[in-house]
């Protein structure tokens, strides 16, 4: 599938707001404005906006707790997401959520999700839903190399298969689930390759070129739509930053830290359309500029915001009760 | 209106919401039977204690759902589709197999509209057999349902009879909120009359079995049974028990055990589960709390021991909480 | 490795003893005497019985619903477990664990379990004591094709093979998971191979037929003893009678019931000992008529012996409390 | 004898029960940390709140095994562990990841040794962290006490201070049952006194913190300090209340507790989690059952709201019982 100007355009935008969105989280948690765990997902951009880009409101994702890009790659109001972040009133999630827990079903965004390996079995769910009703929409797993090891995520991947569900489960690999290294925690090494004996395709991926993941995630997802079933996405796209904000990474070598900065899939991405004249550097700098101010916006605004409510407290635990 | 089988009035509920419904989906090991069979049949289990026998055949495969024995996948595909769309019925075998599940109930179907500010429902049921009685041993007899209690998110159903398990189940197929509906293996042959058209019983409204004035005996499911047994045989010394069958335990009805109380001033509950943080223990704190000045004896609870459920047909019998045990507490709180 | 003719004798014993405990069972529950669930092992006994025959009292095997084999394979008293399935005083568990809940920790017998998927995690677990006392010892999990399809299993394949721990996963793929076909809740059609994906050798095995499974189960314990980490064996051996008793097997044609019954791994044995003269009729036979009176005297003694007394119902919940 | 964080009192005792016992191990997600990492060094972590910082370095890899992400495997491979002659202290990151692993907790570790007829033994520890404070919002931040003392079979540790969490983890490393131990989050800097030399700390055996005829008020945990502002609140108009902290929910010390309603007539209970099937209600519902005659008052529960944990801090803040209410709580029980 040929990705358009307007196409490029809207991928770069994309992962533009994810970086600016995930640095300026970086400050307001440094500065103290942010409560609880924060997890950057800089240096995965093009993983979630590579898939997402496939995507309407009509499809679903899962999110894990690192979640942040894949609200901005499936559409969430980014303003609404700062607030959330923050604890504030008219959060995505009414503050209730936070860093961890932000959602939007109306955009297919079925939540981040503090349990690691908690989404497989909710996203086959959804693609259960697609499935029953007709409606030709896909669900979408996110999940880390670290989930890849959680028996939930097995589970779903086996009755993904036996039903035949329009899903795909995309593993980014970032080399880590918190401070320990995939080769350890994996024992076969393979991911992807552990997925495909569930008896689905699996493909490991560069998942810091965004054309090579929207490359493979258009097979998957429109394998899925056309009702062949599931595939997994094995996306290597190493984090830049800590587990959590905080974290010194005492495990990675400096060495590994540099190497990861040259694979930075928003540098990769503008070299690629600059060099073959698809997009120029103004173009490209014209969106940064766009973004950045509307994420000194919705921080601005978020830090200004007033907390919720004592009455939200004992609100929403059920729709009647 | 025709007797039935608490196993018929569930089979019927499911039957008749899925007949109205086009969302509502069966989801569950072997709620079926025969996928991947030689004999090439499906509906050879219809569940493995018959319950959803026959509908295979009405709603076919794909409502009817078979899977692989993966708990937390069954679980959490059933939330996730109830996030999406669909209202789907998910079948945990026995309540004992809560364990490779749990976090898709506790952690995610109980918290998403919480944790979402609102913006999310998850319309589903989780039904699953409880309960001692058939020797089944330690990991297929217990009850659990004060796990499901203490869960904020969830609401928690346990019918007594055939009759509640219809109108109950229907309700908590139309309910927007994630339903744990315990069935009690024991009571599957339980016969009453039970209506032939859909009806709906209210969650939180308690069914005062029996009225009375001397004392109130909380109890439910199949301890109901007990509770009954034990009013009538109190009954011969003229005392006058109030049986209770709050019918859910979350929401509780709390105001008709209070009612209760006041006008009793004596309060026996007669529960399943181990005593320890159960619901025995909690409506009995409901009572210290909030009707300590009418209490005139302390509160009696007629537990399970402490103990995983044994085997042996001789200590099952003795770990049940049984009608003696029920009417001697009935003794002692009226001399108290 | 070779089976000499004091081996063949001690399978051929094992085996007969099982079936020969299983029919028995069979008749006892049905004429009431057996009070809960059972589910029995006939038409499996090669499976055990191959495996067991390389392991002493040190090692350590983890069992099923579907017990009574792997029991009776790794050398547990037949008068107590009779005892203990028929609720009495004096059974291996005084009556308080049932079929379902046999075990014998003296004879590294860790416990039948009603869970399944439940004993994988608490294989690894014997393994890694053993491990880490340097005993020497391996820790077996049996379970069937439906318990390769939970979490906990594929969980506990990854950490052995992590930990390198000493032990193998024995799947006895007996074609059912209760009434539904391993052909549909197995999306990948391969069990093996799925477990190969997890990083350690595993291989199909003809599960009726006793040398085979020796063999390939003597591979397997000698890595583990060895320290060269887990494997995986899967068995096809078909179960003669339904998942448990009372079951109709209405998932099952007539053609398939009749075609198992050829394969009968007894039948299979002796055809085989006989013909190459390794053993002869008489000798088998009188194995035979030996165990028929000691399952006679076990079963006598079951149906008469007294009830747990009320007393037992508090003991033994904690060491001390 | 030095101050020592609770934390560092929790390292000591790991410390010293691995020195001294080489069947001890500990098994966890990054209780080492750097497994697999570019850096090849290990002690990354220490544990993502660095509790069993420096523990890898004395004991290797070997002895302080970091796993994959896989709580079933973890849990799972701690009881088989002990079941076979290790002394295994498995840790559960945060105490909400227990739905993926309840299996092996309440139906394998709690039951084996009553299913097997008393022929086995689970000498396991099972340490996790519990508690809101952090805005960790509803899958990080639960007690789940309750659903932990409900199960028989399982003992349940809660230390609110360095002192008794060295004891306590210390006794419960020898002890021959599955031992939960949880660590509040919101703790782990409070410093006490702590003996360098090892100490043992009886199960079941409360802690009388301070000494008072008015009112009990009973606590655990981090609750133990609200408990206390509370009292040293109310004692500036008089008020002596009773703070008692039973350090253990399995089993309870129900003697001190029943004493000291005995004494007081009175009883608040402060509990972090939500009420339903709750501690809180658990203790009162002692009272009620066993010391009826003795109270002068409705009994008070200030617990968290039937709600999941929220996340924004001015949400937070309301939802963690506060001195305020058990102050209040206090003296509406002195009133009535
Ligand atoms: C069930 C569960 N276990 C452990 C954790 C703690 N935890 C949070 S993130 C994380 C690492 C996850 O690694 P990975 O899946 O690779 O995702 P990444 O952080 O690399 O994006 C861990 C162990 C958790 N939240 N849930
Ligand atoms: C966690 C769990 N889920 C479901 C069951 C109910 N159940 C008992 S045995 C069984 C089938 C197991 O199939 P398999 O593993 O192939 O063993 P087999 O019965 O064929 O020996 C099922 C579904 C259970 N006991 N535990
Ligand atoms: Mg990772
Ligand atoms: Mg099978």
């Amino acid at each position: 599938m040929q990705l358009s100007r307007d196409d490029l355009k809207e991928a770069y935008r994309r992962m533009r707001t994810i970086r600016a969105f995930e640095e300026r989280v970086k400050i307001a948690f440094e500065s103290g404005q942010i409560p609880g765990f924060v997890h950057l997902y800089v240096g995965q951009e093009a993983a979630a906006v590579g898939v997402c880009l496939h995507l309407s409101d009509a499809d679903a994702i899962g999110s894990t707790h690192r979640g942040h890009g894949h609200c901005i790659a499936k559409g969430c109001d980014i303003a609404g997401m700062m607030l959330e972040i923050f604890g504030r009133q008219g959060g995505l999630c009414g503050g209730k959520g936070g860093s961890m827990h932000i959602a939007d079903l109306a955009k297919g965004m079925l939540g981040a999700n503090a349990i690691v390996g908690g989404n497989p079995p909710l996203v086959i769910g959804a693609a259960l839903t697609a499935k029953t009703k007709r409606t030709g929409a896909v669900a979408v797993s996110f999940l880390g190399d670290g989930a890849s090891n959680q028996g939930t995520t097995f589970e779903a991947m086996n009755m993904a298969v036996v039903l035949k569900l329009p899903v795909v489960f995309v593993i980014e690999n970032n080399g880590y689930g918190e401070g320990t290294g995939v080769s350890y925690a994996v024992g076969a090494h393979d991911i992807a390759a552990r997925a495909a004996a569930f008896g689905m395709p699996a493909h490991k991926v560069d998942g810091t070129d965004l054309f090579a993941v929207h490359e493979a995630a258009g097979d998957a997802v429109r394998a899925a739509r056309e009702g062949r079933g599931p595939s997994t996405l094995e996306l290597h796209c190493p984090r830049f930053h800590g587990h959590f904000l905080g974290d010194p990474q005492a495990y990675r070598s400096a060495e590994e830290l540099q190497t990861v900065r040259q694979h930075d899939p928003l540098s990769l991405f503008r070299i690629k359309v600059t060099e073959s004249r698809l997009l120029d550097s103004h173009q490209l700098d014209a969106i940064d500029a766009e973004i950045e101010a509307m994420i000194d916006r919705a921080a601005a605004a978020a830090a200004s915001a007033p907390f919720p409510s004592p009455s939200d407290l004992i609100k929403d635990v059920y729709v009647s009760y | 209106m025709a007797k039935k089988t608490y196993r018929q009035a569930i089979n019927e509920a499911l039957r008749q919401e899925m007949a109205r419904d086009a969302d509502v989906v069966i989801i569950g090991e072997d709620v079926a039977g025969g996928q991947g069979g030689s004999a090439g049949v499906l509906d050879a289990y219809g569940g493995v204690m018959g319950v959803t026998k026959g509908l295979v055949g009405m709603f076919g495969p794909e409502r009817v759902i078979d899977t692989p024995i993966s708990e937390s996948a069954i679980i959490g595909m059933a939330v996730g589709a109830a996030n999406t769309g669909l209202r789907p019925v998910a079948e945990l075998m026995f309540v004992d197999f809560l364990g490779v599940c749990f976090d898709q109930l506790f952690n995610q179907a109980a918290k998403v509209r919480y944790m979402f500010g609102g913006k999310a429902k998850t319309p589903m049921v989780m039904r699953s057999m409880i309960g001692a009685g058939l020797c089944a041993a330690a990991q297929h007899s217990q009850t659990l349902h004060p796990i499901f209690t203490h869960v904020p998110g969830l609401k928690v159903v346990m019918p007594s009879g055939a009759y509640d398990a219809k109108g109950l189940l229907i309700e908590a197929i139309r309910d927007d909120d994630p339903v744990i509906f315990l069935e009690h293996k024991a009571l599957y042959e339980q016969i009453e009359e039970v209506p032939d058209e859909p009806y709906m019983i209210p969650f939180g409204e308690a069914n005062i079995i029996l009225d009375g004035g001397d004392v109130t005996v909380v109890a439910l499911s199949n301890m109901v049974h007990v509770a009954l047994a034990a009013a009538r045989s109190v009954a011969k010394d003229g005392v006058r028990a109030e049986v209770i069958d709050p019918r859910t335990t979350s929401p509780l009805d709390e105001d008709t055990i209070l009612e209760s109380v006041a006008k009793t001033g004596r309060l026996v509950i007669v529960d399943e589960s181990p005593p320890r943080c159960s619901l025995a223990a909690d409506i009995a704190a409901l009572a210290v709390t909030k009707a300590f000045r009418d209490l005139k004896a302390p509160v009696e609870m007629i537990t399970a021991p402490h103990t995983p459920v044994p085997f042996a047909p001789s200590l099952e019998r003795l770990y049940i909480p049984g009608a003696d045990a029920v009417t001697q507490a009935v003794r002692r709180v009226l001399q108290s």
